[in-house]
């Protein structure tokens, strides 16, 4: 009972985890290389020695943080992270967390997620960290409505608040399709969870690294795995909530899961290399007036379809 | 967990809000031991349902009322100490004398 | 090892954090950490709705409670005016009273809790408490569920009214005078000019 | 065994460097950004070699220990033509007097500090609070309540001004930056004052290190000089400032290549730049540069675009130029280009029709051997040098940035150049 309750559940999320984010970094690394930045190592090896440097460096203290903070920030973004991995049906029943609930989990992680940013920034007890933490709360509450709004329509046809419901309902028709507005609209929020891209203003360029300005060492390591981490999960949840999860001829269920996911990670890859970064003000605009409109006709949408 | 232990865990929430409520100077801390009260009485509201009442669905309905409530009354207080600050520069309850009977 | 003897022991661990950040909330340096104490309270009763097979209000708690706490804390910072929140930090009044008070009132709450008799009724077998949930929500209880909505939205106009820079009468920082009750007279309903008052003010 | 296996593996990785700019360290800063096995970092903490490039004038010396300070261990310096400090000296720093061999030298040390082959370098000031915690009034801080005081010697969050947009006093957060932050120009150190993620105050420090310019418009100025080369050396200028405001957009990709056609501008046919340039500032549009990044504030009055002069007045609208006075010129065709903004896009948009500019002036002068007609005056790319060179306009972003938000003010900061023209040609 332990054994498939605890063991295989742990072992299959920490496997995603560490498969996942490492495809992820080795897929920015294509990216970075179909736009013409040069890379001075092969893009298999750059993100293991890159994780090798920052390990064998020092962690270094600022002045007076946030002990508990400052420690524990990248720890508890890297496991919330892991916590919407877990919720993700790599088949009908091969899911670590499968509760009936699992879509108001993932959008739990999403709001935790914003307060352990800010943790990040805050406890730092520096300038520029603070001001990326400041800037992700201000933003943060308008994802996390886009993102509510999007997978709500995706629960009518379920009819079920469990991703697995959610899959198969999907047997006839993908909600990509039955919903087209959901996919473009979750990506974005995707972007903009992670802070990746053109929705990069927590840890940005102006800022010089913002929430993780300061961080050096084991512990930026932790934080951007954690990162890489949120999108992989999230890349999932896409997945499962729109590109019809397992599903799919030919191929066992968890490999189309895969396929899918990695396809999902590359598009974002590319995107967040393509776009510059948004001003917030521009941000804020964007999410409220245009996002947040197109995610209530989304839901309209989807409500019609229901009733239909 | 016995309904027992769920409510003694419910009655020391609500002691120490009731606690922080009366003692804080500040009005949001004030506001959050008013929180720590309503967090106490959800919890009990769901032991109730959950060990005391054949799952009737009513005391899952009182527990999202009081969430609503939560949210009404910290959007409404910090509403209040905004427009109050703005008046008196104050955000410690002493200094607005005027609501001193 | 049998589950019920797992539930407990995660019961009990959960109740003492519970407690403990409650506590802490109120003990703490930095409002800041408070309301992150308060934060990690509410996600601990989170988890033990979560066991009492509260399905949907565990999870909800989670979201409900990780913003609005994010938001409490920037309101910490906001008005406190200190570092980030950072400085340390003891504004009570009214201490002792304040502390028989809490003391009290745990006692009398757990005196019931032990004394009286509640009627056992666990959760039928075939209970989903989703479904239950959302049937009653959308079912019997809509009037009640729509008005917890229509309030939601009154408190959403009337903290941006209460809030926003430009009020009923106009800016706030001009005063937001009424206007009179003839064209250009007196403003209507104006309370006494107080001079001296305004409490003790933020120096610079 | 197993730790090194690890910092052999860390040891490929490319070396992380932060460049501690110094005067005329900015050549070195180009050459490194181009390189492959390099990374300049934004963030002492990310670096794992402090690179100070350029001489640092001894009343910065602090400073940059400050920063040396803030590296993670294991780390050591490198010294680009410039005088390590000198408690450094015993510890084994590299010194590096010849810009070639910089990338190597840096790579190696990067290999070298990673393997522990290289003396880490020292701490050298002690690790405490600027000012002791003196234990006074209520909370420790020597304030009311929790008001005022002097917090280890920081003020207190207290808006020093009246708000900007409403009652609200979110905490102010005052800090000083500089003079050796990477994302606005060396040697620029500011105390600024944040209200959120609005400046409320920019008060300048110290200015920034005057900018070397490239020896033809120093030639110029004495002597009648080739058109097409003034010219290369203005595109390649202002493609150099534009790698900044590319960086800081997150566009690393676009950044590299604009420099990669600065450094091209002295090499390259003027066809081949001026089609290279023509897809990047197709490209540029397309990536949402100007729609997404750059803000449409920071406008200038006209006074400070006067005072600014150069391209900074033209996107203002005021048109001076002296090349329209240059016969060499005038029989070439030139015309000058303004905008009416004045604002940070527009700037932008102005250097750019600029740069488009200047190659077809270019490829006008260099089928003709156009030389310029008038000494003693000579348009830089940063404004008229009639009897003295553009000066230092740093004061003008005291009044210039309050009121926008941070990423704006360096948006703003990067589209000007405020640093003085230096004596010194460029090497």
């Amino acid at each position: 009972m332990i054994l498939d309750q605890l063991i295989w559940p742990l072992l299959l999320v920490f496997a995603t985890l560490g498969g996942g984010v490492y495809l992820l970094a080795v897929l920015d690394g294509l990216a970075a290389r179909s736009f013409g930045l040069p890379q001075a190592q092969s893009v298999w090896l750059l993100p293991l020695s890159r994780g090798a440097w920052l390990l064998s460096q020092q962690a270094n203290v600022t002045e007076a943080p946030d002990w508990w903070g400052w420690r524990l920030a990248p720890a508890l973004y890297l496991t919330l992270a892991a916590i919407g991995l877990a919720l993700v049906p790599w088949s009908r029943d091969w899911v670590a967390t499968d509760i009936t609930t699992s879509l108001v989990l993932w959008g739990s992680v999403e709001a935790l997620a914003t307060v352990v940013i800010f943790l990040q920034g805050w406890s730092a007890n520096t300038h520029l960290a603070l001001i990326g933490a400041y800037r992700y709360v201000a933003l943060g509450l308008s994802y996390i409505l886009i993102s509510m709004f999007v997978l709500i329509g995706v629960t009518l046809p379920a009819e079920s608040l469990a991703l697995t419901q959610v899959v198969a309902s999907q047997q006839e028709l993908w909600n990509v399709l039955r919903q087209p507005l959901g996919l473009p609209l979750f990506l974005i929020v995707g972007l903009s969870i992670t802070f990746r891209g053109p929705f990069n203003l927590a840890d940005s360029t102006d800022l010089a690294g913002g929430t993780s300005v300061e961080v050096s060492g084991p512990q930026r390591l932790v934080w951007e795995f954690a990162r890489s981490a949120m999108l992989v999960a999230f890349s999932g949840i896409a997945t499962t909530a729109f590109l019809g999860g397992w599903l799919g001829p030919w191929l066992p269920g968890p490999l189309w899961v895969m396929l899918k996911m990695l396809a999902v990670l590359a598009i974002l890859a590319w995107l967040g290399r393509w776009f510059a970064r948004i001003t917030p003000e521009r941000c804020i605009s964007l999410m409220w007036l245009a996002l947040l409109p197109l995610s209530f006709i989304d839901l309209i949408w989807a409500g019609v379809e229901a009733l239909l | 967990m016995t309904l027992t232990t769920v409510l003694l865990l419910a009655a020391a929430l609500i002691g120490i809000g009731i606690y922080g409520a009366l003692s804080q100077q500040s009005f949001v801390m004030l506001m959050m031991g008013l929180e720590l009260i309503l967090n106490g009485v959800m919890l009990a509201a769901v032991g109730f349902w959950a060990m005391s009442s054949a799952g009737v669905p009513e005391g899952q309905l009182l527990t999202i009322v009081v969430m609503a409530v939560m949210a009404i009354e910290m959007a409404m207080g910090f509403a209040l100490v905004v427009a109050v600050y703005r008046g008196k520069q104050a955000d410690v309850t002493e200094s607005i004398a005027d609501l001193k009977g | 090892m049998n589950t019920s003897f797992f539930v407990d022991v995660v019961f009990i661990l959960l109740a003492l954090f519970a407690v403990y950040t409650g506590w802490r909330v109120f003990r703490t340096d930095s409002m800041v950490r408070a309301s992150f104490f308060l934060l990690l309270s509410f996600i601990t009763v989170g988890a033990i709705m979560l066991l009492l097979s509260a399905m949907y209000l565990g999870v909800a708690m989670f979201f409900m409670m990780g913003v609005e706490m994010m938001v409490m804390a920037l309101f910490m910072v906001m008005f406190m005016m200190n570092p980030a929140g950072l400085n340390p930090m003891m504004m009570v009044h009214q201490h002792k009273l304040s502390i028989g008070a809490g003391i009290a009132s745990f006692v009398i709450l757990a005196a019931m809790a032990l004394l009286s008799r509640f009627p056992v009724q666990p959760l039928p077998a075939g209970l989903e408490p989703v479904s239950s949930l959302g049937n009653e929500l959308l079912g019997d209880s809509m009037l009640i569920f729509e008005s917890a909505g229509v309030v939601l939205l009154a408190t959403m106009i009337g903290v941006v009214v209460l809030s926003s820079q430009r009020g009923r009468f106009g800016s706030a920082q001009e005063g937001s005078m009424p206007p009179g009750l003839e064209p250009g007279g007196e403003p209507a309903g104006m309370p006494e000019e107080d001079s001296g008052a305004g409490g003790h003010h933020h120096g610079h | 065994m197993a730790v090194s296996w690890l910092s052999r593996l860390a040891a490929r990785g490319p070396a992380t460097v932060f460049p501690a700019l110094g005067m005329q360290g900015e050549e070195a800063f180009y050459q490194l950004a181009l390189h492959p096995e390099i990374e300049l970092v934004d963030s002492p903490r990310h670096a794992s070699l402090l690179l100070v490039a350029g001489g640092v004038p001894p009343e910065l010396h602090e400073p940059l220990r400050r920063v040396h300070d803030q590296l993670p261990a294991p780390f050591t310096t490198l010294w680009y033509q410039s005088e390590p400090l000198l408690e450094l000296q015993q510890a084994g720093v590299v010194r590096v007097d010849s810009l070639e061999a910089l990338p190597d030298a840096l790579v190696d040390a990067h290999r070298k500090v990673l393997r522990g082959e290289l003396g880490v370098s020292p701490r050298l000031l002690v690790d405490e609070p600027p000012n002791p915690w003196r234990g006074l009034g209520d909370d420790g801080h020597g304030g009311e309540g929790m008001m005022g005081g002097v917090p280890y010697g920081r003020p207190m969050a207290m808006p020093p001004t009246q708000d900007l947009r409403d009652g609200l006093a979110l905490d102010t957060l005052t800090f000083r930056l500089g003079p050796f932050f990477p994302l606005w120009p060396a040697g620029l150190e500011a105390e600024v004052i944040l209200q959120g993620d609005i400046v409320q105050q920019f008060s300048v420090q110290s200015r920034p290190f005057p900018r070397a310019m490239s020896p033809v418009f120093f030639d110029a100025w004495e002597h009648a000089m080739s058109i097409a080369r003034l010219e290369r050396a203005r595109v390649q200028y202002h493609l150099r400032a534009l790698f900044h405001a590319l960086h800081l957009a997150g566009l690393p990709d676009l950044a590299w290549r604009a420099l990669r056609l600065a450094e091209a501008c002295d090499r390259q046919t003027i066809t081949a730049l001026e089609k290279g340039f023509k897809d990047f500032e197709r490209c540029l549009k397309r990536r949402g540069f100007f729609a997404l990044h750059l803000p449409t504030c920071g406008t200038l009055n006209t006074e400070h675009a006067e005072a600014l002069g150069g391209f900074a007045a033209r996107a203002a609208g005021i048109e001076g130029d002296a090349r329209r006075d240059d016969e060499g010129y005038r029989r070439l065709g030139f015309s000058a280009i303004s905008q009416q903004a004045g604002d940070t896009q527009s700037r932008w948009r102005q250097r750019l029709a600029e740069v488009a500019q200047s190659l077809t002036l270019a490829a006008r002068a260099q089928q003709n051997d156009a030389v310029t007609a008038t000494t003693g005056v000579v348009e830089t790319p940063r404004g008229v040098w009639r009897d003295e060179r553009p000066g230092d306009a740093s004061a003008l972003l005291e009044k210039l940035l309050p009121g926008l938000e941070w990423g704006e003010a360096l948006a703003t900061i990067a589209s000007l150049d405020v640093a003085g023209v230096s004596q010194w040609a460029r090497p």
